[in-house]
């Protein structure tokens, strides 16, 4: 009953947030001006232009003009997308699966690769694996995604051609259904192997380098929230029990490292949802980032801004899910907030 | 110390030292003592004098590193077979196989001893999923030896009860019994330590229970497997008055009708008296004296006990005039040979800085650690040197 | 418990009293120079505090090192006689790219550049984020209410992600880009800060103040953010490095002017090479961002494990 | 050197050494209970509720009681730590104040005549914490000092012992530069620390230290009154004994009142002059400390009493040691009548029994018929209408309230059945007030004035 309350609260929470992000977005597409300079051409009058402003409604004071941008906004009028030449809202959807995809599995890398190493490392503390799962860790937050990516195309792509870049084969991509938009998910659906087979050699080397730096942050929380939960009475408590040490660690130590560990797994999402710009421009993954880099560069406003929106709102969804975890993992959260 | 068959547990000449970036931290220095069937034995000390670490030794629970077991030796006897086991020694399995099921052990503070994720029943559960799979097969309605999954696989499952086993069984039906089994076997030990409304508690978690009500499930816990002996880590420092005295009303209770020996430990010496059989006093890292309780507390024959004794606040001392020991305890950081209570001493004499007093046995089961009972010739000094002597024929009086 | 103990007892001697007032400072300094000792036992630490010397001499010195680029020392001088040599040509040390500029000269002044970018805005970030996160715990109440608010909705927006938008509306530049990253880094700062002053303002200690009678003002100044302010350091630190992270991913996506001798703008120009065997470009500019990266990153790891409250001085 | 020549240090009355330092008057703590998705308050947290209480000037009062039962929330509440949210808190009546007071507090706000209004706001700029005067209130601030439990946790880490203990003294500018040196000095060897110390930092120091340091910054303003919480029950007894002996010292030498909370009896006896026993919020009894250890008046004294345990060999004055059952309940919603009534061996039907205290016993006793109950209709704490499953169960429950013997079964006033419904009236008792009971001595406990007195049944004469 206590875990309800607290999760309404926070999902009531979450629109007056978007709103608040609704509101920096329209600021910014504000900032340089009236956008009016996107209809009008450089030998228009005054009077034209104006005519234009007023057609568009841009002459109304900033609050009225928010509001009408606000309510196009609810309608699903994301505005038009000048590097896709058609409205956002009708390419938005299959951007968003692509780069949902990607960040699915780079988190699925770096959660299961960071909780693993980290547990390690917190377990051996001071020994041979905790010093190299910290050095990795470090070495993990100072690589500069993009490098990284470009790093790992020399030999994966170059030498070996192991794996190819892009999302799928077009030809074997369009040979199956898309009921989900996720091609992983709709390969494995359709049961065809060559499409199972193309989604995953797609997708593992993206992945892998987008979730590595997650998997630092990861790693570096798991293993001092390890060491922490290993010095915790309880755990010596359960030794005392005659339970084998690896019992110990799995049911007493971990399964309690893990509370602090989710709200840090729910926040390198965002590291994710940031680091997919620059991996799906090296991979040429046609997903939200590649769409933003390209409208950046030709000045396509109404794209960057649909884009923040909708990162913002997947971004606070998966946090949204985290507490949703934590305060399974942790009763006592809902009680001492 | 005495060399009778009549023993279940005893600590040989134990030295614990922990490594630390300053030094070497002596906190457990040669210490001997044993623990009789059915008796309790008090250790009693203050903060930081090695009185926990001996306890966790004999569980062989010290964390390695830092912690090292330097010297000595940690017997627990089998009553049934006579069979001896070293804790410090014996193999892992073997150390865990006693843990839990001979020795049990309760901690300090219950609400950092229980895991916070897991509910109470499953946390007992444990214990008997550990130390009692078999029995549980049997009252499950399965032969432990012939049934679906054989003794060998349970001691291989080690979870136990719990979840795997589950699984297993539940595919050949047994889950139900087997559950009902724990449960009950959950039950019965809750409620052996008047817990009212066991059913409830099993389903809950340990957040959710009173600070007593949380000793009460650690004590059942402890005492799931009818141990030998049980290791009681100053229980009800984390208590309330009124429910320490509930605690130790119950902890005295089951050891009547379960004839559990008990080494407790704690700092209260006002405890001791109503508790314990027998009493070995601790100070920095060395037992100092040692003998029956009550004889210890009329007459405490050792600088410190008897310091220890007088700064206790009573009835009839007059307001302010607590007999305090000056000074605090010494580091325990590489420390010189000599007796650590010389610098806090009213006796202190030159020999007391550079020898290590040893335990010294009296008539009447005593033992005091103190060169005022030893002879200045046995130990080799000039005796102008030592402290003024104490006949140890004037103990018992 | 072995300190240095002042000789005689406190008699009325005057000198001996200026004395003590001196050795306080040096009994302050003293344990500074402790907590020192203590962060420069990690060997990793060290090491990045060799680094970031290293790095920090190269942009002081790099008009010494090479000759500046006029009329922009910022952009590569342009050697179109040696387009896309490998490393080790006569005076390309480290090669060249597609337009002929030297990687190393690419490198030093982008030291420059990064230490320019870093700075300011973990500076900037850090004074503004400390004095609204301390308004809001000191006050409490509606203000802290509103103030949070507005910190929740800032981080509702991933990091690089806001800055790619204000910097991208503000046009590309490197500017823009330090202006950009100023609005974002802000709030983290703010939050943490504010989550201390929680913590310390129910400590003991306070209250002890409270009950001798001093100022909020005194208590904030001697007693909450001395003792609030360690999170913010390591935290800062660590951004030192961030911040340069984020900003070269930024003029990598091209929100820097073209030809800056950025590292992120290096690793850019240089990726279409890569596929064509020319690896040196990317390479070089990419192990400049990770080291000096790594370089904060070890120092401000080091810095939180020797000043966790939890071991501190207990 | 600039020793104040007129010092500020007590009102009108320090020359006459009597009087009450603190006087508190129907004093709460309620912190507020926020619920639900609007987090609206929906109940209080009754840490203190309604507390009576007077600080004699010159002597030690000794607060004990368990935790949670409020007393370091008084104590923080005296030295203006946490604002009282009821009642009134007094710091230095004097006698003819003091009357002035209780003479105007019991005429109702609006039939006051004006000038009695003008002498009760001029009462309260004097006296009253939270309407005191600017300048009073800096007297108060100097002369009610506070001594915590946790003495590390309350020096600030990055303060050197010279800042700490001198700190006092530069927040009202009595010293400064080199007299303060000498003053902080003179301040540690007060309390048993040297010159040597002035330059060090809290975390050098040993824990006994560490409370002499905190006792030093207490002192430095040369209060009249120092609220005690707890200050060795993080030591070791060697050590308690020396900070104890120092506290009595001090004392005797400076004049000091002390209030002393704790909850170890032994420390208590020995330290007060007098005793308030505290449960949930609330004083079960107050009285010379001797008289209250000798002979209680209020049932929970004696369990504590008989549950601490005695280094003596025999304490029993014949009667068997009483213990408590149950646990402290929700502070949130604290029994009606007396506070301890649902865990006290010897309560009575008078004791205020209400339905929760029926649910309670019913789930302990017999789970069975409690979960027989479907629904519950209350109409105020003390009457509620049962639907149970089905006849035969409400006949049931029926019997067995009926047949119970119990202070609670005796407690019920009327019980009727209605086919599956039981309705139950039990006898209201709202407030079970602190009454004097013996010369100086004042007791909650309905049977502290009866003839047999608070002993078990069996016993009584």
């Amino acid at each position: 009953m206590q875990v309800k309350q607290y999760l309404i609260r926070r999902l009531a929470l979450l629109p007056l947030i978007m709103l608040g992000v609704s509101v920096i977005v329209f600021t910014l597409t504000r900032f340089t001006g009236s956008p009016v300079g996107i209809y009008a051409t450089p030998n228009m009058t005054p009077d034209e232009v104006a005519a234009l402003e007023e057609r568009y409604g841009l002459d109304e004071p900033i609050p009225v003009q928010y509001a009408y941008w606000l309510g196009g906004l609810l309608r699903g009028d994301l505005g038009w997308s000048g590097v896709s030449v058609a409205p956002v809202t009708d390419v938005i959807g299959l951007k968003m699966a692509a780069t949902l995809e990607l960040a699915l599995f780079a988190a699925l890398v770096a959660i299961i690769g960071g909780i693993a190493l980290g547990t390690i490392a917190g377990v051996r503390r001071n020994k041979a694996p905790d010093h190299a799962a910290r050095f990795f860790s470090i070495l993990g937050a100072s690589t500069p995604t993009f490098w990284f990516g470009l790093l790992l195309l020399i030999p994966f792509y170059l030498w070996l051609d192991w794996f190819p870049l892009g999302r799928s084969t077009p030809e074997i991509f369009d040979s199956i259904g898309h009921p989900t938009g996720l091609y992983t998910v709709d390969a494995a659906i359709s049961l065809n192997p060559t499409a199972i087979w193309d989604s995953i050699r797609h997708i593992i080397l993206p992945a892998v380098v987008l979730g590595f730096g997650s998997m630092a942050i990861i790693v570096r929380m798991m293993r001092s929230s390890m060491v922490e939960t290993m010095s915790e009475e309880y755990v010596d408590a359960a030794r005392a029990k005659g339970l084998p040490e690896k019992l110990v660690i799995k049911r007493h130590a971990r399964r309690n490292a893990l509370v602090p560990t989710a709200t840090v797994i729910g926040l390198s999402f965002g590291f994710l949802l940031q680091g997919a710009v620059a991996v799906e421009l090296i991979f040429r993954w046609p997903g939200l980032g590649q769409w933003v880099t390209g409208a950046i560069l030709s000045g396509d406003q109404a794209t960057i801004m649909a884009y923040v929106l909708v990162t913002s709102l997947i971004f606070m969804l998966v946090n949204l899910a985290v507490d949703i975890a934590y305060a399974y993992l942790d009763r006592r959260v809902v009680l001492g907030s | 110390m005495m060399n009778s068959d009549d023993w279940l547990l005893r600590v040989e000449d134990l030295s614990v030292h922990f490594r630390t970036p300053r030094g070497v931290v002596q906190a457990v220095d040669h210490v001997s003592f044993e623990v009789k069937p059915k008796e309790t034995l008090a250790l009693v000390g203050e903060t930081g004098c090695g009185k926990s670490v001996t306890a966790r030794s004999i569980m062989k629970l010290v964390p390695e590193p830092p912690g090292e077991y330097a010297s000595g030796a940690v017997l627990l006897r089998n009553l049934k077979t006579g069979a001896v086991t070293d804790m410090l020694s014996a193999p892992m399995d073997q150390v865990r196989a006693t843990r839990g099921d001979r020795i049990a052990m309760i901690f300090q503070d219950p609400g950092k001893a229980l895991n916070p994720s897991l509910t109470i029943g499953r946390q007992l559960a444990e214990v008997f999923g550990e130390h009692r799979a078999a029995m549980l097969l049997t009252q499950a309605g399965i032969d432990p030896e012939k049934g679906p999954i054989g003794s060998g696989s349970i001691a291989s499952q080690r979870a136990g009860v719990l979840r795997r086993n589950f699984f297993h069984l539940t595919r050949r039906g047994h889950s139900r019994a087997i559950r009902a089994a724990v449960d009950d076997a959950v039950m019965s030990a809750l409620s052996d330590t008047g817990i009212p409304n066991p059913r409830k508690v099993m389903s809950s978690y340990p957040h959710e229970l009173s600070g007593g009500m949380k000793q009460r499930v650690m004590i059942a816990q402890a005492l799931a497997c009818d141990p030998d002996l049980l290791i009681a880590d100053e229980p009800t420092t984390a208590l309330d008055v009124t429910i320490q005295a509930r605690i130790l009303d119950l902890i005295n209770d089951m050891q009547q009708r379960r004839g559990t020996a008990i080494l407790y430990i704690t700092h209260d010496l006002s405890l001791v008296r109503q508790f314990a059989d027998r009493l070995a006093v601790m100070y920095a890292g060395r037992i100092v004296e040692s003998g029956p309780a009550l004889e210890v507390l009329k007459s405490p024959q050792h600088p410190y006990t008897q310091g220890l004794l007088a700064a206790i606040p009573r009835a009839g001392t007059p307001r302010g005039k607590l007999a305090a020991i000056a000074g605090s305890v010494p580091q325990l950081i590489d420390p010189p040979a000599q007796c650590h209570f010389s610098s806090r001493c009213t006796w202190c004499a030159e020999a007391c800085t550079s020898h290590i007093p040893k335990l010294i046995h009296m008539p009447g089961d005593r033992d005091v650690a103190c060169l005022r009972f030893e002879q200045a010739d046995s130990i080799g000094v000039d005796p102008s040197d030592m402290p003024s002597h104490v006949a140890s024929a004037e103990v018992v009086s | 418990m072995t300190m240095t103990s002042i000789p005689q007892s406190a008699a009325s001697n005057e000198p001996r009293k200026d004395r003590l007032r001196t050795r306080a400072s040096s009994v302050r300094w003293a344990r500074r120079r402790e907590v020192l000792r203590e962060v420069m036992r990690n060997p990793l630490t060290v090491v990045g505090v060799v680094i970031i010397t290293l790095f920090l001499l190269m942009a002081i010195t790099a008009p010494l090192l090479t000759e500046a680029n006029q009329p922009d020392p910022y952009q590569s001088p342009r050697d179109w006689a040696n387009i896309d040599v490998g490393p080790g040509v006569e005076g390309h040390v480290l090669g060249t790219d597609s337009t002929g500029g030297d990687v190393l000269y690419g490198i030093i002044w982008g030291s420059r550049l990064s230490l320019q970018l870093s700075l300011t805005v973990v500076i900037s970030t850090l004074i503004i984020g400390t004095i609204v996160g301390s308004v809001a715990a000191m006050r409490g109440g509606r203000l802290d209410n509103f103030l949070m608010r507005i910190v929740d909705v800032f981080l509702a927006i991933p990091e690089l992600i806001f800055a790619l938008a204000i910097a991208a509306v503000l046009g590309p530049s490197f500017r823009n880009i330090i202006l950009a990253l100023a609005v974002v880094f802000w709030v983290k700062y703010a939050r943490i800060i504010r989550g201390e002053i929680i913590r310390v303002k129910q400590t003991d200690y306070v209250a002890a103040a409270r009950v001798v009678g001093d100022s909020t003002w005194n208590i904030y100044r001697k007693d909450v953010l001395p003792n609030a302010v360690t999170p913010l350091v390591v935290q800062a630190t660590l951004d030192m490095g961030n911040v340069v992270l984020i900003g070269a991913a930024l003029s990598y996506i091209g929100l820097a002017q073209a030809g800056l001798t950025e590292w992120g703008a290096m690793v850019s120009a240089g990726q279409s090479g890569i596929l064509a065997g020319q690896w040196w470009v990317s390479t070089f500019a990419g192990v400049a961002i990770l080291l000096w990266a790594l370089a904060f990153n070890l120092v401000g790891d080091g810095l939180r494990d020797a000043l966790d409250p939890k071991t501190e001085g207990r | 050197m600039s020793v104040a020549v007129e010092h500020p240090n007590i009102g009108p009355s320090a020359a006459s050494g009597s009087g009450d330092v603190m006087t508190l008057h129907d004093v709460k703590v309620h912190y507020p209970v926020k619920e639900g998705v609007l987090q609206r308050v929906t109940g209080a947290v009754r840490a203190v509720d309604g507390v009576d209480l007077s600080i004699r000037r010159g002597q030690t009062l000794g607060l004990v009681g368990e935790s949670g039962c409020g007393k370091t929330t008084l104590g923080r509440v005296i030295a203006g730590l946490v604002p009282a949210t009821g009642g009134d808190i007094w710091f230095d009546l004097d006698d003819s104040s003091k009357l002035l007071m209780e003479r105007l507090r019991a005429i109702p706000k609006d039939s006051m005549s004006r000038e009695d209004k003008a002498l009760w706001s001029q009462l309260e700029s004097n006296h009253r914490l939270g309407s005191m005067s600017r300048e009073r209130q800096r007297i108060y601030r100097r002369n009610c000092q506070f001594v915590f439990q946790d003495a590390f946790a309350s020096l600030n880490p990055r303060q050197l012992v010279r800042d700490i203990v001198g700190r006092p003294l530069r927040v009202y500018h009595e010293a400064s530069g080199n007299d303060l040196d000498l003053k902080v000095i003179n301040l540690l060897e007060r309390v048993g620390l040297g010159p040597q110390h002035l330059l060090r930092y809290p975390h050098q120091f040993s824990g006994g230290q560490r409370q002499r340091i905190s006792i030093a910054r207490a002192l430095a303003l040369n209060p009249e009154f120092v609220v005690l919480d707890e200050p060795t029950s993080a030591l070791d007894v060697s050590v308690q004994a020396q900070i104890l002996n120092l506290l009595v010292e001090l004392q005797e030498d400076l004049g000091l009142t002390y209030l002393f909370i704790t909850h170890d009896l032994g420390v208590v006896q020995h330290m007060s002059d007098y005793l308030a026993v505290m449960y949930l919020g609330k004083i079960a009894e107050i009285g010379p400390t001797e008289d209250v250890f000798s002979n209680p008046l209020h049932p929970y004294t004696k369990v504590l009493r008989d549950s601490n345990p005695s280094l003596e060999g025999d304490d029993l004055d014949g009667s068997a040691h009483l213990r408590l059952t149950g646990t402290v309940p929700n502070p949130i919603d604290p029994p009606q009548g007396c506070r301890l009534h649902p865990r006290c061996p010897v309560s009575q039907p008078e004791c205020g029994w209400q339905v929760d205290d029926m649910f309670q016993s019913l789930e302990t006793s017999t789970p069975a018929s409690f979960e027989t109950i479907t629904r519950v209709e209350r109409s105020g704490p003390f009457a509620a209408q049962l639907v149970m499953t089905d006849d035969a169960a409400a006949r049931h429950l029926h019997e067995e309230i009926t047949s119970s013997r119990s202070p609670f079964g005796r407690a019920v006033e009327t019980i009727t059945l209605d086919g599956a419904n039981v309705s139950i009236r039990l006898r209201e008792v709202e407030e079970i007030p602190l009454i004097p009971v013996a010369p100086g001595r004042m007791s909650s406990c309905l049977l502290a004035g009866r003839p047999g007195g608070i002993n078990p049944p069996s016993e009584s004469r």
